[in-house]
C-alpha cells in the first residue's frame, strides 16, 4: 500500500484514502466536434503508459476530494513529486529524490 | 442489528474498561462550499472559515471544521438550521456559494476511554497522532468514508453516513470487547 | 519424567505437565514444550512422511523452517489445521494432533512405493508420460497424481474463531528480538522513540535462548536476557511475540500476524485466535538472523538426522536430548559446540565427523577432552535404518578420493553445512543482494526502503557481533531519524563464533543414479533431480526450481533454495550469482486466510446499506436483494406466495390503487452554484436552460465514448439548484465522473456539488389514488393537474416533515416520490401506510417495480443497457440536445460504428405462442440456421407477472427500430419461440393514466 | 529431440536419467531472421512454433529480457474457458479451448490440461441475468456453457456455501464442463521444445531496446543488448513491456500496465474438484495437482511494473474466498506473487497488424491471457507469416478504437478473468 502525499491537504496519507485516475495531462478538447476520430480515439483510449517517471492523476476521495497529479515511477512505484490540478507539468530533470 | 439508525437514542452503545462508543444527539449539519472572499459568510455565520484542511473553528455551539480546499462542514444545534440556511441565502447574490443541508445524511458516534484512539486503529489506517486534539480530518474507518472530530487525547467523534453506522458500530463495539479482554 | 528429558535443561516448566495426543496416542510433555520438543523427550522421531515418496522422516530443525515434521492439529469441532509444523506449536492439555500423507498408518505406508520406483519418478517425470490415451488424462492419470500429493487434508468444517486486524505506526520496527534486534531496540528506545521489536517465537531473545553458556556484560545470557527485556518494556518498546512479519510492502508497511490462541487450553472470551497488524514504520530493522544448512549425502533424511543447531536448541531450550548417541556430522564449527554440549548434558557422542582437514585447535581440545573422538576430512555417504538412523556410514576423502566407508552407529546423526542469513524480507523491498563466495551465501546490498539489516541477517556469527551490530545499526537509525545516537558496546564471554565451509552434495562413493541425496526434503527433490533438470537445459535457477519444485515445498526454500544453487550452479559450471536467487516471496512463514479476513466474514464481509424503511420491510417479511451496497426489498410475499405471486398482486394493487415503493437507495447529487445550469448542459444529454425552477426532467448521462451511463430525473429546485438523482449502483460513479469534469476539465465553473444520496428518505406512491392519499398531507402545494403538473418539484411540507415532493412516474401511473430528511423516513412510510388502508394501499419491491416501468418501455441501465448502448439505441434521441455545442458523449456518439446502421436497438417483444421468454436469450432471424448461427440481439427484459394480458419483453434487436411488425426467433434447448418487433410500450401508450 | 513416453521414461530411469538431452539449446542471436519475436512467452513461442509448424518458416528468433516462460506465463492462475459473451471472444477463446485438448500430444509434452470445469457464480439478480445471456449466447455458438442452480453448484463444488443469507448468496452458476486448468510452464518449455526442434532460435537475457524501420517506415529490425538483429518481419507479444517496445517503432497503444496478484495455499489433499469464478465476490480458486489452493486476486489500481501488489487487495481476496468457501478460513497461504497485466479499454487483446509496415502485436490480455496461449499463438502466427488476420483475429483490431466497434466484455458481463 503506498503513501502518497497531497498537495491540497499537505499530507502524506495511506493509499486507501485514494482513488488512481490514470495519466494526467490529457486534456479533452476544447471543441470535441472539431477533432477528428483519431485525435478522439488518440484522447479516450491512448496512453503513455511509462516504465519509468509517469504523470498520473489521484484523487484524495476520502480525503479533501481534490483530484491532483503526481509523477512516479512505475518501477519503483516511488512518488517523485505530487502537485495540484492546472499546475503545470514539472520538469522531469528538476525533480529530485521522491518524496518521504 | 436491523433497528433503523432512526431508533438510535443518544447514549453510550458500548463500553468496556478500555472504551468507550456513544451516539450522539442529533444535530444540524450543513456542507458548506465557497471560493473567493469568505468575510461576507463568515459574518453571516458568526464564525470565521479556517482555511487549513483539518483546522477547526467553534463559536457557541456552533462547530466548524474545514475538509477541502473550499469545503466545509457546520455542526449546530437542531435550531440553529433555519437560521443559518436563512443567513447565507441572504449573502448568496452577491457571494455565490453552495450550503446543503446534510442533517439526515449522518450520524456521529463518541468514542472515548483510556484506549479510546487504539480503538480507532482497527479501522482506520491514518496515523490518529497527525490529527491534532481540536482538529479533525475525513478519512476511512473500514471502508467508509468519515469524518474524524479530535475532541481529547483518547476522545474522539466519528461521522458516517447512516446506512454505514450499524456495520462501524459492528467494529467498534468488537473493538471495545477485544481491548478489555486484552492483557496490559 | 521421559527418558529423553535432561534435568536442570532448558527453559521448560517440568513441573507442569501436559498431555496431548499424536495418533490417537497419549503424550505427555511439559509446559513450554512445542509437539516436536515433546515428542523427542518421548524418544518419538518419525513424525511425518515426505511429499512424493512418502518417505518417513522426523524433525529435521527445532523452528518455524520445518520441512518435514508437519502435522494436523485440532481443537474441538469446527478447530483443525492441516501442515502445522510440530516445531513450533506449543502443547497444551487436550491437543491432539495427527500426522499426514500415509495410508494406513504413520509406521506403515504403502505410499512408499513410491520410493521403490522413485526411479521413475525424477524430477519433471509427469511432463514426459501420462499422455497416452489422451482420456486418461482426467480420469485416471491426474487423480493418481493428486492424490499423491497434498500433504494433509483440508478442514470441512466453518471455522468458529474470529481474527482481528488492527494499524500501528511506530518510528522503528524491528524484526526478530534475537542479541542484534535487541540491541537495536536498546539503541533507538533510549532516543525516546516509538519502537516495536517482534519475534515469531514464544519468547524473546532468539540464539540466547539456546547458548545459556553466554555471558553478556557479566551476566549469564538468560539473566542478561529477562533484564534487558524488562529495560526495554520500561523504555516504552512494544515487545510482540507469536508475532511474525510476513510481509514487507511498500513504503514501510509491514505485515505482522499475531498468534494469540493457539498455545492456550481454553479460549479466552472476545480474544481472537489471529491478529494481522498493518505496521507502518519510518524505519525498518532486520534481524531475522540466519538459518542452518543441512548437508547433503545419501539417506540424509532418515528420522534421527537433524541440524546440530537444532539439536542444541532442542537440549537448551527444551531440556531435550535428540539422541543419546548421536554422531556429528559437519562443515562448520558450530556442530561442534552442539556436540559438546549434549556430552555434557550425558549423551556419548559417537564421533564429530568433519568434512574439513583443518579446524581449530581449541574445537579439537574440547572434543579431546570431553573423550570424542573426531574424524577430519571425511564425507557421508549413507545411513541406516527404517523409522529412525541406527547408523552413518563415512568415508576418508584424499585428494578428491573418497575412500572406504565405515559404519558408524548412533542414534542420531546432527548435520551442519553452516549458515545462511534470512533475506526474505529484505527481499520483498525488492532489496538488491551480493554474493560473498567466502561465506558461500548472498548478502544484503541496496534496498529502495528505509530498512536496515543487521546481525546474523548479514553474515555476522555469534552473538558479541550480532549485539554490536545490532546496537550500531540502532543507532544508523536513530540518526536517520534526526537524533544523535550514542556508542553502546557490549562485552561477551563464551561466545561461539565459528566459520566453516559449504558444499554441493557432499562426494560418494555410489553411483551417482542410486544416491538420493536430498536438498528439498518435503518436496522429495535430490541433488539428482537438480543434475537432471540443468542436463534438460533448464539454465535458470527458476527454471531449475519450477521443474524440480525445489524451493516450493512449504518451507518455501528455506532449507533448500542455497544447497539447490549450489549444485545447479555446479552442475552448470558458472557462478551462483550467474545462476540466480530465486526471490523470496511473501510471506515469510504460512499465515492463515483467516487472519487476512480478518474482521470481514459473514454478514461483515462488507458493509450492507439498508434505508430507514428497510426494517418495517424485514417485519413485513419481505425477501431481500443485494444491488450494489445495499441491500433493497424485492417483493413482500404473503404467507403461501411464492415471487410471481406476490408480484402479480403488487403489480395489480398499483395499477388499480395505489403502492408504496422505498425509493431512498436512489442516488441523489445536489448542484448547487450560479454556473449549475451550464454544469448540467455539459454533462447531461439533455438541455436544461429551458427547465423552470419548480420542474423536473428525465436526464441522461453518457461517457465521453458515447455510450449510456446513467440516468435519473432532474429537478429544478431554483434557479442554481438542481436536485439531480442517479441509478442505485451508479451514485457514487457519478458523483466522482461530475467532480472528474469539473475539477480537471471545468475548473472555471462557478459550482458545487454535494452527495445528498442519505441525506432523503424517498417514499415513491404510485397509482390512481396517489393524489388522493398524499393531498391530505402536503402543506404548501395542491396536488392538481394544474397546480403541480406531472414533472413537477416543490419544496413543501409533508404530514409535518419537511419534504422535497416530486410528482414523476416510473410506473405509467399517477407518481409521486416523497424525500424528507432520512431518519424520518419510517415514520413518513408509517404515516402514508396506515392512511393508505382505505384505499388498500400494497408495498411493493423492485421486482415489481421493474415490470411496471417495462410495460411503459422505461428503461434500466445495466439491464436494459450494457455499456456498448447509445440514447439512439434504446430510442431517446429525443433527450439528446441538438442544439448544444458539446455535452460529454457528444462527440463519441459521432463515431463511426455509433453512426451505423442496423446498431442494435431496443423493441419490445411479444412472442406468438403467448409464452414467456427468457432474459438473456439470444435472437435470430433464420431459425433454420445451423450452430453456429447469426444472433441479431438478446432479450434485456422479460415478464409474465404484470398487468398486460400477455408477457411482455424489451430486447436489443439489429435493426429493430425498422423492424416493427416483423418476426424474430428465439431458439431455446427445447424449442424455437416465434416473436414479433412492437414498440417498447405496452401500458396506455398516450400516457392518460399519468393524469390525476 | 528424446521423445517423451513411458518407454524412454523407463530407459532413462535404468541409466539413472544421465542420457536426457537439452529440452531447448540457449541460442545466440544470427545477424538476420525472417522473423523475430519479442517475448519467449508461451504467446510468442508458440507462434514460433506454429510459424515453423504450419508456415514453413523457421529462420525465427524469439528474444526476451530475461528466462523464457519468466512472464505472466508463469505468473497466472492457469484458468482455461471460452464461455465470453460477444461472437468474437468466444471463437477466439474456443478456438484456444480446442487446441488445448491435444496440446500435450501436439507438443508431446504433457501440458497437464485437465478439463475440470469451470463454473461462475452469480451473486445478484444482475448477474443471473448477465450469466444466463453468455449461456445462450455461448449455446448457439456451440461452446457449451449451462446453467445450475444453487444446489447443483454445490454438488458440482462441495465447499461451495450457498446459504441463502449469505452476504452475497449463491444464485446460481454458469458452468462450462470443457473448461478447466493447465500447467503453465510445461506450456512455455513444451512449445520452447517444439519450436527449437523446428530450428527456431530462443535467446534468452536479451532485452530489445528498440524497433528500428526503413527510411520507408517498415521494419528493419530490432536493436538488442547483443547489438542490431535484422528482421523482414518483427511480432511483439511481450506482456508488461508492449507500450514501451512499439512506442520505440512510433506506434501508441491503448494499454495501462497493471499489478495483479495471485497466491497458493498450503498443499492439501482433493477438496476442490473444479474452477470456480465469483466476480461480484472477487473470488477465483481451483486446486492445483500439487494440492495448493491457487486463488486470483484483483488488480491494483495503478500502473505499475514493479510486481509488487497492495496489501489491502490480499486480504480482500481472501475475505472473498472465506465468504464462498467458509471451510478454507483456516488453511493457510503458502506463497503470494505479482504480475503485470496489460489492460485495454474494452478489456479484449488486440492482436494484429499495426501502421507500421511487417509490424504485429499481440496484447492487451488483462487478466486473461493464459487460457488463450494456443488460439492466440495460432493466429498471430497465420497474421505473421500471411501479413493478414485470421478470420479468428480480424476484429480485434487496433483500429477498433477509432471506429468505437468495441468487443466490450467488461462492460458487458462486468467479467473479469
Amino acid at each position: 500500500m503506498l503513501l502518497i502525499h497531497c498537495p491540497y491537504c499537505n499530507e502524506t496519507l495511506p493509499e486507501v484514502e485514494f482513488a488512481y485516475a490514470s495519466e494526467a495531462h490529457i486534456a479533452r478538447p476544447a471543441k470535441p466536434s472539431d477533432v477528428s476520430d483519431e485525435d478522439w480515439a488518440e484522447f479516450l483510449f491512448m496512453r503513455s503508459n511509462v516504465k519509468g517517471p509517469l504523470y498520473e492523476r489521484w484523487r484524495h476521495i476520502h480525503g479533501c476530494g481534490r483530484f491532483f497529479n503526481a509523477v512516479r515511477d512505475t518501477v519503483t512505484d516511488k512518488f517523485l513529486t505530487t502537485y495540484k490540478a492546472g499546475d503545470p507539468r514539472p520538469d522531469l530533470s528538476s525533480l529530485t529524490e521522491g518524496l518521504k | 442489528m436491523t433497528a433503523p439508525i432512526s431508533s438510535f437514542t443518544p447514549g453510550v452503545l458500548a463500553h468496556s474498561d478500555a472504551a468507550r462508543v456513544g451516539f450522539a444527539p442529533r444535530c444540524a449539519r450543513f456542507s458548506l462550499r465557497a471560493r473567493g472572499d469568505l468575510a461576507p459568510l463568515e459574518a453571516a455565520l458568526g464564525l470565521s472559515l479556517p482555511t487549513r484542511i483539518g483546522q477547526r473553528v467553534t463559536a457557541g455551539e456552533r462547530q466548524l471544521l474545514c475538509l477541502g480546499p473550499d469545503e466545509w462542514v457546520l455542526h449546530a444545534p437542531e435550531r440553529d438550521g433555519a437560521a443559518i440556511t436563512a443567513a447565507c441565502a441572504g449573502v448568496y447574490a452577491d457571494h455565490p456559494h453552495s450550503l446543503v443541508d446534510i442533517s439526515g445524511r449522518e450520524v456521529s458516534f463518541v468514542i472515548d476511554g483510556p484506549r479510546g484512539a487504539e480503538l480507532l486503529t482497527l479501522g482506520c489506517a491514518r496515523d490518529l497522532d497527525s490529527i491534532a486534539v481540536g482538529e479533525g480530518r475525513r478519512t476511512l474507518f473500514d471502508g467508509a468514508t468519515v469524518i474524524l472530530w479530535r475532541d481529547g487525547d483518547t476522545s474522539f467523534r466519528l461521522d458516517c453516513w447512516n446506512s454505514f453506522a450499524t456495520h462501524l458500530f459492528h467494529l467498534l463495539d468488537t473493538g471495545v470487547r477485544e481491548l478489555a479482554a486484552e492483557s496490559l | 519424567m521421559s527418558q529423553y528429558r535432561v534435568s536442570g535443561r532448558g527453559r521448560v516448566d517440568t513441573s507442569r505437565a501436559v498431555t496431548f495426543t499424536f495418533d490417537g496416542k497419549s503424550y505427555r510433555g511439559v509446559q513450554g514444550d512445542t509437539v516436536a520438543s515433546a515428542l523427542l523427550a518421548n524418544g518419538v522421531h518419525l513424525m511425518g512422511r515426505s511429499f512424493k515418496y512418502h518417505r518417513p522422516r522426523g524433525a529435521i530443525a527445532a523452528g518455524s523452517e520445518e520441512p518435514n515434521a508437519l502435522i494436523g492439529t485440532r481443537r474441538g469441532a469446527g478447530r483443525f489445521e492441516p501442515n502445522t509444523r510440530a516445531t513450533v506449536q506449543e502443547i497444551w492439555d487436550g491437543l491432539e494432533t495427527s500426522s499426514q500423507n500415509k495410508f494406513p498408518s504413520l509406521k506403515f505406508d504403502v505410499g512408499a512405493v513410491n520410493d521403490a520406483a522413485y526411479m521413475l519418478f525424477s524430477a519433471g517425470f509427469y511432463y514426459k508420460t501420462f499422455m497416452w490415451p489422451r482420456s486418461f488424462w482426467d480420469k485416471v492419470y491426474e487423480p493418481f497424481i493428486r492424490a499423491a500429493a497434498g500433504l494433509g487434508v483440508s478442514p470441512t468444517e466453518e471455522d468458529p474463531d474470529h481474527y482481528a486486524s488492527r494499524n500501528l505506526h511506530c518510528d522503528v520496527l524491528i524484526v526478530g528480538a534475537g542479541p542484534t534486534g535487541l540491541a537495536a531496540a536498546r539503541a533507538a528506545a533510549v532516543e525516546g522513540l516509538r519502537v516495536v521489536l517482534v519475534d515469531e517465537n514464544a519468547e524473546a531473545g532468539g540464539t540466547l535462548l539456546s547458548e545459556p553458556q553466554a555471558r553478556i556484560d557479566g551476566k549469564p545470557a538468560w539473566d542478561w536476557l529477562a533484564a534487558e527485556l524488562e529495560a526495554l518494556k520500561a523504555l516504552g518498546v512494544k515487545v510482540m511475540t507469536r508475532t511474525t512479519a510476513i510481509a514487507y510492502y511498500h513504503q514501510n508497511l509491514i505485515g505482522l500476524v499475531e498468534k494469540l490462541t493457539d498455545h492456550l487450553p481454553k479460549l479466552p472470551a472476545d480474544t481472537p485466535r489471529e491478529r494481522l497488524w498493518r505496521v507502518r514504520a519510518k524505519q525498518v530493522v532486520l534481524a531475522q538472523g540466519a538459518l542452518e544448512k543441512p548437508l547433503v549425502f545419501h539417506g540424509n533424511d532418515r528420522p534421527g538426522v537433524m541440524l546440530a543447531g537444532s539439536a542444541q536448541t532442542f537440549l537448551n531450550r527444551y531440556g531435550v536430548l535428540v539422541g543419546k548417541r548421536p554422531v556429528i556430522l559437519t562443515s562448520h564449527d558450530a556442530a561442534w559446540y552442539a556436540a559438546f554440549d549434549l556430552q555434557d548434558a550425558g549423551a556419548q557422542v559417537q564421533a564429530i565427523v568433519d568434512t574439513r582437514a583443518d579446524v581449530d585447535a581449541l574445537l579439537l581440545n574440547e572434543a579431546r577432552a570431553r573423550g570424542i573422538a573426531v574424524k577430519l576430512s571425511h564425507t557421508a555417504t549413507a545411513t541406516s535404518g527404517r523409522l529412525r538412523v541406527s547408523s552413518l556410514r563415512i568415508n576418508p576423502v584424499a585428494g578428491g578420493t573418497v575412500g572406504s566407508g565405515q559404519e558408524i552407529r548412533c542414534d542420531a546423526v546432527l548435520m551442519s553445512g553452516g549458515w545462511t542469513p534470512s533475506l526474505h524480507l529484505f527481499s520483498h523491498t525488492k532489496g538488491s543482494l551480493t554474493w560473498d563466495d567466502d561465506r558461500t551465501t548472498f548478502l544484503p546490498n541496496n534496498t529502495p526502503e528505509d530498512c536496515v539489516i543487521a546481525g546474523a541477517s548479514r553474515g555476522l556469527w555469534g552473538i558479541e557481533a550480532a549485539l554490536a551490530d545490532g546496537a550500531e545499526k540502532g543507532r544508523a537509525v536513530v540518526e536517520a531519524l534526526g537524533k544523535t545516537g550514542a556508542q553502546v558496546a557490549y562485552a561477551v564471554e563464551a561466545d561461539r563464533p565459528g566459520t566453516g565451509v559449504s558444499h554441493k552434495e557432499l562426494p560418494t562413493d555410489l553411483s551417482a543414479g542410486k544416491a538420493k541425496a536430498f536438498v528439498d526434503f518435503q518436496n522429495d527433490v535430490t541433488a539428482k533431480d537438480l543434475r537432471l533438470a540443468v542436463r534438460e537445459g533448464m539454465r535458470s535457477i527458476e527454471h531449475v526450481k519450477r521443474y524440480t519444485t525445489n524451493g516450493m515445498a512449504t518451507d518455501q526454500g528455506k532449507m533448500s533454495n542455497i544447497n539447490g544453487l549450489n549444485i545447479a550452479s555446479d552442475a552448470l559450471g558458472k557462478k551462483q550469482p550467474q545462476v540466480g536467487l530465486t526471490t523470496f516471496r511473501p510471506p515469510y512463514t504460512p499465515t492463515s486466510f483467516g487472519a487476512f479476513a480478518g474482521y470481514h466474514r459473514g454478514e461483515h464481509f462488507e458493509v450492507t446499506r439498508k434505508t430507514d424503511i428497510d426494517s418495517w420491510a424485514e417485519a413485513k417479511n419481505a425477501v431481500f436483494e443485494p444491488v450494489g451496497q445495499w441491500r433493497r426489498a424485492r417483493y413482500f410475499p404473503k404467507p403461501g406466495e411464492d415471487m410471481d405471486a406476490a408480484v402479480r398482486r403488487e403489480c395489480a394493487a398499483t395499477r388499480a390503487s395505489v403502492g408504496i415503493f422505498d425509493a431512498s437507495t436512489l442516488g441523489k447529487i445536489e448542484v448547487v452554484g450560479p454556473d449549475a445550469v451550464e454544469f448540467m448542459n455539459r454533462m447531461y444529454t439533455n438541455p436544461w436552460t429551458k427547465l423552470a425552477p419548480g420542474r423536473c426532467r428525465y436526464g441522461l448521462l453518457l461517457g465521453d465514448d458515447g455510450y449510456i451511463r446513467d440516468d435519473g430525473v432532474i429537478g429544478r429546485m431554483s434557479e442554481d439548484r438542481f436536485h439531480v438523482t442517479t441509478t442505485t449502483g451508479g451514485a457514487a460513479r457519478v458523483l466522482n465522473m461530475m467532480e472528474d469534469y469539473l475539477q480537471t476539465e471545468w475548473p472555471d465553473l462557478n459550482v458545487w456539488l454535494t452527495s445528498t444520496t442519505e441525506q432523503w428518505s424517498t417514499v415513491a406512491l404510485n397509482g390512481p389514488d396517489a393524489a388522493k392519499l398524499l393531498a391530505p398531507f402536503v402543506e404548501g402545494v395542491e396536488l392538481t393537474e394544474e397546480t403541480f403538473p406531472h414533472m413537477s418539484c416543490v419544496e413543501c411540507t409533508v404530514a409535518g416533515m419537511p419534504a422535497r415532493l416530486f410528482r414523476v412516474s416510473f410506473t405509467g401511473e399517477i407518481g409521486f416520490e416523497v424525500n424528507v430528511p432520512a431518519h424520518l423516513g419510517r415514520k413518513l412510510w408509517e404515516t402514508l401506510w396506515d392512511a393508505g388502508q382505505q384505499y388498500g394501499i400494497t408495498a411493493y419491491g423492485t421486482e415489481t417495480m421493474h415490470v411496471l416501468r417495462a410495460e411503459k418501455g422505461y428503461i434500466i441501465v445495466g439491464q436494459d443497457t450494457d455499456g456498448t448502448v447509445t440514447p439512439y439505441d434504446c430510442g431517446m434521441g429525443w433527450a439528446v440536445g441538438k442544439k448544444k455545442p458539446d455535452f460529454v458523449g457528444m462527440r463519441g456518439l459521432a463515431r463511426p460504428d455509433l453512426q451505423a446502421k442496423n446498431r442494435k436497438q431496443l423493441v419490445g417483444l411479444l412472442t406468438e405462442d403467448g409464452s414467456k421468454l427468457e432474459e438473456g436469450a439470444q435472437i435470430v432471424f433464420d431459425p433454420k440456421q445451423a450452430i453456429p448461427m447469426t444472433m441479431v440481439g438478446h432479450v434485456t427484459s422479460s415478464y409474465d407477472i404484470g398487468t398486460t394480458d400477455q408477457p411482455i419483453a424489451l430486447a436489443l434487436v439489429a435493426g429493430g427500430h425498422e423492424k416493427m411488425g416483423e418476426t424474430v426467433y428465439i431458439p431455446m434447448p427445447d424449442r424455437t419461440i416465434a416473436a414479433k418487433i412492437t414498440s417498447t410500450v405496452f401500458v396506455d401508450p398516450d400516457n392518460t393514466r399519468l393524469k390525476i | 529431440m528424446t521423445r517423451f513416453n513411458a518407454f524412454n521414461l523407463l530407459k532413462n530411469a535404468m541409466s539413472g536419467h544421465k542420457n536426457w538431452t537439452e529440452q531447448w539449446p540457449d541460442s545466440q542471436p544470427k545477424s538476420e531472421y525472417d522473423v523475430v519475436i519479442v517475448g519467449a512467452g508461451g504467446h510468442g513461442l508458440g507462434a514460433a512454433y506454429y510459424l515453423a509448424k504450419e508456415h514453413g518458416i523457421t529462420n525465427i528468433a524469439v528474444i526476451d529480457k530475461g528466462w523464457l516462460g519468466g512472464g505472466n506465463t508463469g505468473r497466472n492462475t492457469t484458468i482455461i474457458r471460452s464461455n465470453y459473451l460477444y461472437d468474437e471472444s468466444q471463437r477466439l477463446f474456443d478456438h484456444s479451448v480446442d487446441l488445448w485438448q491435444g496440446l500435450s500430444q501436439e507438443l508431446n509434452y504433457n501440458v497437464m490440461y485437465s478439463n475440470r470445469g469451470c463454473l461462475m457464480l452469480a451473486h445478484t439478480v444482475h448477474d443471473v441475468q448477465s450469466f444466463k445471456r453468455h449461456v445462450h449466447a455461448n449455446r448457439l455458438n456451440g461452446v457449451d456453457n449451462r446453467w445450475l442452480t444453487p444446489e447443483e453448484c454445490k454438488e458440482y463444488c462441495p465447499p461451495i456455501n450457498i446459504a441463502k443469507d449469505a452476504r452475497y448468496p449463491v444464485m446460481g452458476g454458469a458452468l462450462q464442463e470443457r473448461a478447466g486448468t493447465a500447467r503453465h510452464d510445461a506450456v512455455a518449455w513444451g512449445y520452447a521444445r517444439g519450436a527449437a526442434a523446428r530450428g527456431v532460435d530462443i535467446i534468452q537475457n536479451c532485452a530489445v531496446t528498440a524497433i528500428r524501420r526503413n527510411a520507408g517506415g517498415s521494419v528493419a529490425g530490432v536493436e538488442t543488448e547483443k547489438g542490431f538483429i535484422k528482421a523482414k518481419k518483427v511480432a511483439v507479444s511481450a506482456s508488461g513491456h508492449n507500450s514501451m517496445v512499439m512506442a520505440t517503432a512510433g506506434v501508441r497503444l491503448p494499454l495501462e500496465s497493471m499489478p495483479l496478484q495471485a497466491l497458493v495455499s498450503e498443499p492439501v489433499k482433493p477438496i476442490f474438484p473444479c474452477v470456480v469464478m465469483s466476480n461480484a465476490v472477487h473470488a477465483y480458486c481451483s486446486q492445483s495437482d500439487k494440492g495448493e489452493l491457487v486463488i486470483g486476486s484483483g488488480t491494483d489500481q495503478y500502473v505499475s511494473y514493479s510486481q509488487r501488489g497492495g496489501l489491502p487487495l490480499i486480504e480482500h481476496t481472501i475475505a472473498a474466498i472465506s465468504e464462498v468457501f467458509p471451510i478454507f478460513n483456516r488453511m493457510r497461504m503458502l506463497r503470494k506473487w505479482g504480475g503485470i497485466t496489460d489492460n485495454t479499454p474494452d478489456r479484449s487483446p488486440i492482436i494484429g497488424k499495426t501502421p507500421v509496415q511487417n509490424l504485429y502485436v499481440n496484447c492487451g490480455w488483462g487478466t486473461g491471457g493464459f487460457k488463450a496461449t494456443p488460439g492466440s499463438a495460432h493466429v498471430f502466427a497465420y497474421t505473421i507469416a500471411k501479413d493478414e488476420p485470421h478470420p479468428i483475429n480480424a476484429p480485434f483490431t487496433l483500429e477498433r478504437f477509432r471506429t468505437g466497434r468495441l468487443i466490450d466484455e467488461a462492460a458487458a458481463a462486468a467479467v473479469a478473468h
